[in-house]
């Protein structure tokens, strides 16, 4: 079995409302500290191992990623692939 | 070969849709004319020469609004039919889903107020010089409603100058006596943008509701004109 | 072997409750049989302490299709047409988790809609929490019911079109959020939850059953405190997209006529939904709980059995039509499965696979429950709170202190009085195009496409009244959903309730119960309004302290004609503005209708005093004149008085109107702060063209309801008598934007 | 400066309603060996560092994570925190 953590995040220069939001929210339970928070989705995927290649399954999740995961016009995704 | 033909509009209807009836009703009883609906899974359809993508919550709005429905059979029908020169019109979740398919340039944010909106908003009519929106005069002030969680509209620079060059806006939210600033801007979209269409000026897309703005009643009949001009357009030869 | 001395307590079964189910079944019950019977006779699903009582309210009517009973009450509409509706509670899940409480009470309301085969038209909220001002917890359940309310609704594609909130102290541990929802559907679609037929099958659609709100039933049942937290894994989250599939699922096998019964699922899940279907067709029924699709494989039997999870419902199908109903489910792509049988034997019986796992006796479960008859008895604080009325020196020292323009500016801006606008926005008033009158008037108003119909629905109650005299408090409530009615021309058919009450074990509460309860009978009684359906919450207590009294209506009124619509908006310069009804403000009664009023929060700190006072026959006389008024297009607006008295209602009128009024009010007899702020009962403000006064002032005499000019529409100003006078454009901005600016700092 | 990546699950027992849409979607453009798919979120917070050591700062994430990132009744949280 596979396990594949896809992370997708707003593109640097698109504002975050969601994320000012909670810095805002940090601010006033006390943490003045914050200089920033960016908020994002996590999407992790259990995959039946297949014998496919690093290689292949890279080429998998970032065609899904790009597809469908994540809208390029606005959003990066990373992703992490975990074998146990 | 789309023009001079009895109007026929297909209203797509996807998992979560909501607002087919709407549209259904305004075609079919206010301005009688022929439409049926069409179900994700088609594939093809022969009678329809005008495309509704109506608003609703396709899949939920689940992952982001719009981004699953691209993935039905029947929009490889609707990205033919539109690069055939076919008219495609998608209202709200229609708006965002002809965005993830790249139908039209952009991409939709979560309104700024994190908010829900539901309410009647002003928008200028920025260009008349399309089926879409001939009916009105350039610079009429029109009321529409807005319905939507996600319809901050986002281009990156590029993008915006191409659609201005090629005068793509066709509406923009504004207050009651016309003014285009931020004040009038209900959910952060860039440059006020509410409606734009394609370089080809057949795909249009819009977070307002033209369909819940038909009758005098509902507090609005500035949304006929939309549909009208449409018709006139497939009409005309 | 599990003990079963203890755990009957630990499902929340008293003793001589686990004694009567050994009766019935003659033997030991397992663990699964156990759980099985306190789910059901949960208060929460048998209503055993309120069943006595609820039996008394007037069910039948010129207008009514179903009483009490089914999943909802049904209307007859005329042109084979039937609304269906009821209204329920959410205030436990909501108080413990307000987003996803919120949320699923909807889902919950909304499927017991299409149960009945009708399509969901429109839903309404009534709200209440503690106060707003610095206190964020407060802020924090306000914002996510609010969330939770729309965002379901709002997907459903369901107008959320109405409703109300209030915000007391007295709701500060334990929220109420009661949701109405409202659903059309031709007469001869109608479809019941009766299981009939052996050999019929039981089939589950819509959602995989997962270990989500497990002992939910009882969880409802019981007061909330520390341990409340603990147990916080009944919480069950919603998914408004399934059942939005599952809506039209159902919808299509009904219009093909698939199916031969309908039942939603809510509390105590597949038990409740199976074991009332086979209880009302005198059937037996057996599940086979290896049949139902899984979230998680591990999940025990009993689990699977009362397991609430959202999104699920159960359909009656003759064993022939199981593969059309099938193909239907899979062109929605969401999970259908043949779950359960009927049989003759009036025995409920789960088997896994093959094994038979509890066998218990169909009519033991309903009709067996357990049925209490709690003590009652007038609670102490009672005589001691009504005992009193504002001085006049009150009055003189709050002038002393605040101008006129001060206080009308402080009651206006009140978060119990302003408006709501906040809230109704963020939900979707508007889709399926019928929402003829929006939010922030007297009531929501749906019209009915191809007809000239429309449908009118207010939501009601005022707890600080029942407090006072819940016998009042509740006749005024339901009166005040008939008056809201009335000024939008609506002609009451038929009504819903939702009860909120403390522990009913406690007779002070019993009382207020009870006393709510003969209010409500008796004001359907005169004003003939059925109640067709309704819902009793018991325990909103949080740490030993129970909230006033507050039993919600919902009414439901029939517009024959919506061209007539006027809405409670001033229209023209130089309209005349009318009072019509009680003129008590006028002369001087014994109750001065101050007791409970806005105003003496507001300024006093106290809920306290009589109850104001309500003549049924007179407010009968009055609705009908207002709506003969409205449909002879006479008058121009019309709005009642309510909380916040006559000076509210006319600030109203002016906003929505977006125009002033010059208003002058007789002062001679009264103190002016008494006359604008107090909130006697059975009074309307309308107006009308000068044309038409002679005209209305003749309807008024005929009907006997007093008649009085009060001033004059226009102007960019509100004033009264000139002592208040602000311009119109700041009131609007107080009344408008006072939630919002709370609820964004 | 410090940075800190929050990772918001729904507990395994609560109905995962976009992870399944997810999945159904992810199975329709052709990934048929797709397991199971849960949605999340992911939170980056950047700090001010302050010198405070990795006990208090931990102390201050979870109590952020508890109160305001995650929803103790239905979610999970987990974080890293990245120094650079
Ligand atoms: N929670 C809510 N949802 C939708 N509409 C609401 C809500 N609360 C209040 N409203 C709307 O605000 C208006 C005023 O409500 P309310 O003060 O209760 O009126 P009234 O005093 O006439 O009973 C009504 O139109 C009502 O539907
Ligand atoms: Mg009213």
């Amino acid at each position: 079995m596979l396990k594949v953590n896809v992370y997708v995040t707003l593109k640097k220069e698109i504002l975050d409302a969601q994320g000012l939001v909670i810095k805002k929210a940090i601010k006033q339970i006390g943490f003045d500290n914050v200089n920033e928070v960016r908020f994002g989705k996590f999407i992790q995927i259990e995959i039946n191992d297949n014998n496919k290649s690093e290689e292949e399954i890279k080429k998998e999740i970032d065609y899904l990623s790009d597809k469908l995961l994540a809208n390029p016009n606005i959003e990066n995704y990373k992703y992490e692939i975990v074998r146990n | 070969m789309l023009k001079g033909r009895k109007p026929y509009f297909g209203i797509l209807v996807f998992p979560g849709t909501n607002c087919e009836m709407d549209c259904y009703y305004v075609l079919n009883n206010l301005l009688k004319v022929n439409c049926k609906y069409i179900w994700h899974q088609e594939t093809k359809d022969d009678d329809i020469n005008a495309i509704i993508i109506p608003g609703g919550f396709s899949y939920g709005d689940y992952l982001r609004s719009g981004a699953i429905a691209k993935f039905s059979p029947v929009m490889s029908f609707v990205r033919d039919f539109a690069q055939n020169g076919g008219l495609v019109i998608g209202i709200c979740n229609g708006f965002q889903i002809l965005l993830e398919e790249n139908l039209l340039p952009g991409a939709m944010l979560r309104n700024n107020t994190l908010k829900f909106i539901c309410k009647y908003v002003n928008l200028k009519v920025e260009d008349a010089d399309n089926p879409f929106t001939s009916n009105y005069n350039k610079g009429e002030i029109i009321k529409m409603p807005i319905r939507h969680n996600e319809g901050n509209y986002y281009i990156d620079e590029n993008g915006l100058k191409k659609l201005k060059e090629n005068n793509q806006i066709l509406l923009r939210y504004c207050d009651e006596n016309g003014n285009v600033n931020t004040d009038a801007n209900p959910n952060g979209s860039v440059e006020n943008i509410a409606g734009i269409c394609n370089e080809s000026r057949n795909v249009f897309g819009l977070m307002p509701h033209p369909e819940a703005s038909c009758e005098k009643i509902l507090g609005s009949d500035d949304g006929l004109n939309i549909f009208k001009s449409m018709i006139d357009f497939i009409s005309k030869f | 072997m599990f003990d079963v001395e203890k755990e009957y307590k630990k499902l929340g079964l008293k003793y001589n409750e686990f004694l009567k189910i050994q009766e019935y079944l003659g033997r030991m019950p397992n663990y699964l049989e156990l759980s099985i019977y306190s789910v059901m006779w949960s208060e929460h699903c048998s209503y055993k302490s309120s069943k006595a009582l609820l039996k008394n309210f007037k069910t039948t009517g010129e207008y009514v299709l179903q009483g009490p009973g089914e999943n909802a009450g049904v209307l007859d509409i005329g042109d084979n047409q039937a609304i269906v509706f009821k209204m329920e509670s959410h205030n436990h899940p909501s108080a413990v988790e307000p987003y996803q409480g919120a949320a699923t009470g909807i889902g919950g309301i909304i499927r017991d809609i299409f149960a009945m085969g009708a399509r969901p038209i429109c839903s309404l909220n009534s709200l209440r929490f503690g106060k707003l001002d610095e206190d964020e917890h407060q802020k924090y359940l306000f914002e996510m019911v609010v969330k939770g309310i729309g965002d379901y609704g709002n997907c459903m594609g369901i107008p959320t079109a109405g409703g109300e909130v209030y915000f007391d102290e007295t709701y500060k541990g334990n929220c109420l959020v009661n949701a109405m929802s409202v659903g059309i559907v031709q007469k001869d679609k109608l479809i019941k939850s009766r299981a009939f037929g052996a050999g019929n099958y039981v089939v589950l659609i819509g959602s995989s059953t997962g270990r989500d709100g497990i002992h939910g039933a009882t969880f409802a049942s019981d007061e909330l405190n520390e341990e409340s937290e603990s147990r916080r894994p009944s919480v069950q989250v919603g998914d408004p997209f399934m059942e939005k599939v599952v809506l039209e699922v159902c919808l299509e096998l009904i219009d093909k006529n698939l199916i031969l019964g309908l039942q939603d699922m809510g509390a105590a899940g597949i038990t409740s939904s199976s074991v009332e279907m086979a209880s009302k067709g005198n059937v037996g029924l057996d599940i086979d709980v290896a049949m139902v699709p899984l979230r998680e494989a591990s999940m025990l039997p009993y689990e699977i059995m009362i397991s609430e999870s959202q999104e699920r419902m159960l359909a009656l199908v003759e064993p022939s039509k199981l593969p059309e109903v099938k193909t239907i489910c899979n062109k929605w792509n969401i999970n259908c499965e043949r779950i359960g049988i009927v049989n003759d034997s009036g025995l409920y019986r789960i088997f896994k696979g093959p094994e038979l796992l509890g066998e218990i006796p169909v009519k033991s479960l309903t009709d067996g429950a357990p049925v209490y008859h709690h003590k009652f008895e007038k609670p102490k604080y009672f005589d001691d709170v009504c005992n009193f009325s504002l001085s006049e020196d009150d009055y003189l020292s709050l002038l002393n202190k605040y101008t006129y323009n001060e206080i009308f500016k402080k009651v206006i801006s009140s978060p119990n009085i302003c408006s709501k606008k906040w809230v109704w926005e963020q939900y979707d008033h508007m889709v399926q195009t019928n929402t003829v009158l929006l939010p922030g008037h007297d009531s929501a108003v749906i019209r009915v496409k191809d007809t000239k119909k429309a449908i009118a629905f207010s939501c009601d109650g005022n707890g600080r009244y029942c407090y006072l005299d819940p016998y009042k408090g509740a006749i005024i409530a339901v009166a005040e959903t008939a008056r809201n009615l009335a000024c939008c021309g609506a002609v009451p058919m038929g009504l819903t309730d939702c009860l909120n009450f403390g522990t009913p074990e406690k007779p002070g509460i019993f009382w207020q119960f009870k006393n709510s309860i003969d209010g409500i009978i008796k004001a359907c009684e005169v004003l003939e309004i059925p109640v067709i359906s309704g819902n009793v919450s018991f325990y909103n207590e949080s740490f030993g302290k129970a909230i006033y009294p507050t039993p919600i209506i919902g009414t439901a009124g029939l517009i024959k004609d919506v061209s007539n619509l006027i809405g409670m908006n001033f229209k023209d310069e130089e309209d005349i503005v009318i009072l019509i009804g009680n003129d008590n403000d006028f002369k001087c009664s014994e109750n001065d209708g101050m007791g409970g009023s806005e105003f003496m929060e507001l300024f006093f700190n106290k809920v306290a005093g009589k109850c104001p006072d309500i003549d049924l026959s007179y407010e009968k006389t009055l609705d009908k004149l207002c709506v003969e008024l409205i449909n002879n297009g006479l008058v121009k607006s019309a709005h009642d008085v309510s909380t916040g008295g006559i000076a509210v209602t006319i600030a109203e009128s002016c906003i929505s109107g977006n125009i002033g009024a010059q208003i002058n009010i007789d002062e001679k007899e009264k103190n002016l702060l008494k006359a604008l702020y107090n909130e006697n009962q059975s009074r309307i403000v309308i107006s009308a063209n000068k044309r038409n006064l002679k005209a209305i002032k003749n309807k008024c005499e005929g009907s006997q309801i007093a008649y009085l000019e009060i001033g004059t529409v226009g102007g960019k100003n509100f004033n009264i008598n000139n002592k208040i006078n602000i311009e119109i454009n700041e009131i609007i901005s107080l009344y408008n934007n006072t939630i919002e600016k709370i609820m964004s700092k």
